[in-house]
């Protein structure tokens, strides 16, 4: 049964599946509960699963994080829900040094199936602490899975795939795609967590994106095709481990790309994409892979100053024309 | 407690200097309940945008606090600082003009309502990431002691919920352990963002916290002006005679939701509504027509003025100009200096 | 205190099954002290390499603690976890072979000296991270507490050092607030590295601390292991039969320096020798003979028994294979699962 | 007056002359007294000097990490000793939410002079928590300045240099290279921390590297220097801000580049010296710029794991060989 949905309602929709079918799936985070969580992705839930497996969690990110990698090696599955990114930071040290690591410096006995979502990105006016784009950073981190959905079908199945996941999984949901909606089967189902996305099919050049840059990269190809360019766009969906293949095979077609990524430019994604294409297709290239990205400055709380700081469809676009 | 039976003193009297220090503080608190009133009215026409955290219901305790301080002493507050801005005396027009993200704000539009600055009244800023300012305070309070000026005093503020978080052992421990003149400020309102204090704490009293790390403490009802400025003058004073660390649980209540984005679900109507007949403002007011040192014409007259600097504080930043575009790199590192 | 009193009782009377258990825990602390002998010896013809955290002085605690555990029991340990391995039932020769790199290491020779694991005997690893495995602890502990088991202990090893890092306060509460059978072993041996417990916390008092957070506790003779496993036995016992998190501090000394690499320059010769006068295993010698459990005979035949024991791991850790170069990226995830 | 040194002494060496010579600066961190630091580079520098100047921290890296911020803003020169990369995780938020963003959050009435040095790196059979690589990651940091000294000069010259900047300075000592020694002038002198440095001159290839893997490319020019192949190296001395010019130049001459890395390959610095290199030179490139970098895994103990997980000069001789 279809039924138009929200990208939060979708997660929430996979939540309380997810909860309800497997007594070790619950979710802990900092007000989840109550509260019914800081983007109401989570409300309602504690009133129908209780306080056990929708459970409130004090400011205390690095032990909570830690108790879900604990509690994940004893039998649960837990979800953790870090607020936004901005505060995963007071956790790196329990995801790198110990979800990360546990499985491999265990020698193969441990495995931590463990799962921690977090809002990301800027956009909201909400300056230099809570506007990061770090996904970056995470996908740099080997023993762990980096997902990335861009839309409300990828919302809620993503995190059902990632439940069947032995290995830690982080989902990144930008913040600013929480209310976008779409028809959605009622019924969530697990979605592939392998393969990018072909978004829009396009031959003169192939624009990559993740997160909230699939619309924008969307937009722009809108855009672009009135302008007679024909830009194919790709959702990467995950961030590690990264399909290659399926940019690969649309620059072979294209000859051109541009990537493009919220986060600061330098030490950014992008970098990974541009140099994977270098790597895997420099001889289909006809131009320099380019990127668009996030200018490198704390993000401005005015608005104009962070329109300004973020990649925009117009941006985008400009840098498109810059090709042909 | 015993500051309470201090404080009452300081009030009693009645010579001007009394009065005028207690309607200096009617008029204090006022300021900030008017400002934020506005500001959140504007805010709903889109012209702040982010996060707005009010303090409406705290005000006694940024007011009776700042009494304590100095010009020379510092502060650092969180991103729910506009109460300790104003009564830091950071001009209104500033933190308007900052909200409505305006190159006139208090810093330049690149903080928003989080992240007031003002360096010339030594507002070393509000802090965005809960528990994030203490340890900027014990640096703070660190090079002061280096210095040789352990008189001055470094004041921080924090929440309740900010007592979850490592760093505020760390804080309080590293205050402690290097003598360090900091006024640590808990304003307990029962609440971090939708989760209450005994939901988030085993241990409730926060002064046994302190002082599992060294730091001595007092508790003060946070709704009480004159309780808090008598106990943190005294804390204060603690603070400079001996520059080592004090810290004052103070317990206060927020009338308004979490920030402008809070459906406020997690607690009763009643709860907040027993809280209000405890008004900070309200119970001063009574207290103060009780003693013949205000009447309505007097409180007309400060409604009036304050109303004045709110409604000129509108005015700047409607009419403040934007940062250029161009600028969005400036302040980023200092600009290229001459290199060896 | 009343746990020592609570401990002698175990020793005074005079039944084979007291007498074997003395011996048991005389037997055991023994092979922890010769295995870290050889292994100081091996490190210095560069066949055990990178760390090397000696536990040498400590054995008592290690080796009563794990008498107050059961086989379902969860242990978590930092990188000084020789003891806690040997004295969980980990095999010595598993444990020299992974300070070797062979692959027949208790971590396949991935972790070293300071990453054993044993999931079959419920040793959940040591951490290298200073305060990085309490919060492992905690979410064991709940895994156990929401699956029906609450009478699972886990047991988390960390030092003094712990104390100074946030995520022991965040990691106390968590346990404390959500009723987690926690047994938190404070292993108190004056040092963190070169820094003295006085010069990195005001509040020295690790109870203190606890108390803060919700967690009772108690603190023993960490050199007296008599003592220690009645502290333990009664720690585990109301972590059991409440559910609930209890700390217990003990009170010991590190003989040799924090690592092969550190110079030990930050405490004197005589500070050593005075504590070197209460070595576990010397005075547990002494007072057994004093109570006619032990004489020359027996020990020998036991130092005999662990000798061997440690030379056979030796023999086993030089014979075993490397783990062929070719695996190095096995085990970072899992073999790919057939996919939706 | 020249004298052989270690890296380590130069780096006490210019300590001592910065503590000396400014009130203001004073050394803080983990074991730095008393203990003499953990690599010793602090050594005998309490005794001299005073605890107050030469000032052990209990081990809370976000907070004295976070007061070394605040005693920059009131007017002192800290420099912050983080004994590892692997423990700064744990301060990482007040580094990226506060050092980084208070300037421009404060719109300009702020700076924050702080330096952090820390250790950094694998090969020291340290396994998976203790041999992190993640200069990469402050790389990406807006609003501080990441230094990566691979010489005994830079080690002491960089500090004093970094002392000059009034914006956070990150300084990466890898601690490999600590006992490495030089002939150096006994009084140390800022040096520039501008430009990358081509350490050894050639025209068939580029090989560009940082901190230990300096060395170890130009153990492999040497090597290939015996197989006929002249390949330049280039210490990129400084990650931010980066100076793409130098690389550009030898670009422009060898038509070749390997990027050097210790990091894990995918989202590593090297990845965005690739991605620049495509931007700034694709017309000068005979061939992709490839990336030898460590392989995606925690860092094994084993040594002969280890080995085989991090660049060698055998591993870069055979990448090179592959351009030919
Ligand atoms: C480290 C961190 N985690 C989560 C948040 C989101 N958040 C913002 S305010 C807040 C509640 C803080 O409560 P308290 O410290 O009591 O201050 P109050 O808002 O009550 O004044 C939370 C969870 C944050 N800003 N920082
Ligand atoms: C977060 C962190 N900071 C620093 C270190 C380096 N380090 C390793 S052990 C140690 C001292 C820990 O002392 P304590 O907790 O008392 O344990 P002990 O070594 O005495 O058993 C330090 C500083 C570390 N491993 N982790
Ligand atoms: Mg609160
Ligand atoms: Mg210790």
């Amino acid at each position: 049964m279809k039924k138009k949905m929200t990208y939060r309602e979708a997660i929430r929709a996979a939540l309380r599946q997810a909860i309800r079918n497997d007594p070790a799936v619950f979710l802990m985070g900092e007000d989840v509960g109550r509260y019914g969580g800081a983007f109401a992705v989570s409300l309602g839930l504690l009133e129908e699963l209780g306080p056990e497996r929708i459970r409130d969690a004090p400011l205390s990110e690095s032990t909570f994080v830690g108790a879900g990698i604990g509690a994940a090696l004893a039998g649960m599955h837990p979800i953790v829900e870090i607020m936004t990114v901005n505060f995963s930071m007071l956790a790196l040290d329990q995801i790198v040094n110990n979800a990360a690591t546990l499985r491999h410096m265990s020698g193969g006995q441990l495995h931590v199936p463990l799962i921690v979502r977090m809002a990301t990105g800027g956009a909201r006016r909400m300056a230099a602490q809570h506007s990061h784009s770090l996904e970056g950073w995470y996908a740099h981190i080997p023993g762990i899975k980096v997902l990335t959905p861009a839309t409300v079908a990828d919302a809620g199945g993503m995190l059902l795939a990632a439940l069947q996941e032995e290995d830690p999984v982080f989902i990144f949901e930008h913040a600013t795609l929480y209310p976008i909606s779409a028809e959605n089967e009622e019924e969530i189902a697990p979605v592939d967590i392998c393969k990018a996305a072909v978004r829009r099919p396009g031959k003169d050049i192939t624009l990559i994106g993740f997160g909230a840059t699939v619309n924008k990269s969307l937009q722009a190809a809108e855009q672009l095709a009135a302008k007679g360019i024909d830009a194919e766009v790709i959702d990467l969906r995950v961030l590690r481990p990264l399909d290659s293949a399926t940019i690969m095979e649309s620059v072979a077609k294209t000859h051109r790309a541009i990537v493009v990524d919220e986060a600061w430019k330098t030490g950014s994604f992008a970098a990974e994409i541009s140099a994977r294409i270098m790597e895997d297709a420099f001889d289909e290239l006809d131009a320099p892979v380019a990127r668009v990205c996030g200018a490198e400055v704390p993000m401005p709380y005015a608005k104009h100053l962070e329109d300004a700081a973020l990649p925009q469809p117009a941006t985008i676009v400009s840098a498109v024309q810059a090709f042909f | 407690m015993s500051t309470l039976a201090k404080a009452t003193e300081i009030i009693t009297g009645t010579e001007t200097s009394d009065r005028e220090h207690a309607l200096l503080l009617l008029r204090e608190m006022l300021r900030i309940r008017r400002f934020e009133e506005k500001a959140a009215e504007i805010y709903t026409m889109s012209k702040i945008l982010g996060f707005l955290h009010l303090y409406i219901g705290e005000e006694a305790v940024a007011v009776g606090a700042m009494q304590a301080l100095t010009p020379e002493d510092r502060i650092v507050a969180t991103y729910r600082e506009h109460g300790q801005a104003l009564a830091r005396g950071v001009p209104a027009k500033s933190l308007m003009a900052e909200m409505y993200g305006k190159a006139t704000g208090c810093s330049h539009g690149h903080g928003g309502s989080m992240h007031f600055f003002d360096v010339d009244r030594r507002f070393y800023g509000g802090y965005g990431i809960v528990g994030g300012g203490l340890p900027i305070a014990v640096g703070l309070a660190l090079a002061d002691r280096m210095q040789g000026h352990p008189e001055i005093v470094t004041a921080c503020f924090f929440g309740d919920g900010a007592v979850a978080e490592g760093e505020f052992f760390e804080s309080l421990n590293l205050s402690a352990l290097w003598k360090l003149p900091v006024l640590w400020l808990c304003e307990n309102n029962l609440y971090a963002m939708g989760t209450a204090l005994e939901r988030h704490q085993a241990q409730t009293n926060i002064t046994f916290k302190a002082q599992g790390q060294g730091v001595p403490s007092s508790t003060v009802d946070g709704m009480d002006v004159v309780a808090v400025e008598a106990a943190c003058r005294q804390a204060a004073e603690i603070v400079r005679k001996t520059g080592n660390p004090f810290l004052v649980e103070l317990r206060t209540y927020r009338y308004r939701a979490h920030s402008m984005a809070d459906p406020d679900l997690y607690r009763s109507k009643e709860e907040i509504a027993e809280w209000q007949t405890r008004d900070p403002i309200a119970t001063y007011q009574t207290r103060l027509r009780g003693q013949a040192l205000l009447n309505d014409k007097e409180l007309s007259e400060i409604e009036g003025e304050v109303a004045k600097e709110v409604a000129d504080a509108i005015d700047f930043a409607e009419t403040s100009p934007w940062e250029p575009v161009e600028n969005l790199l400036k302040d980023v590192c200092a600009p290229e200096a001459p290199k060896p």
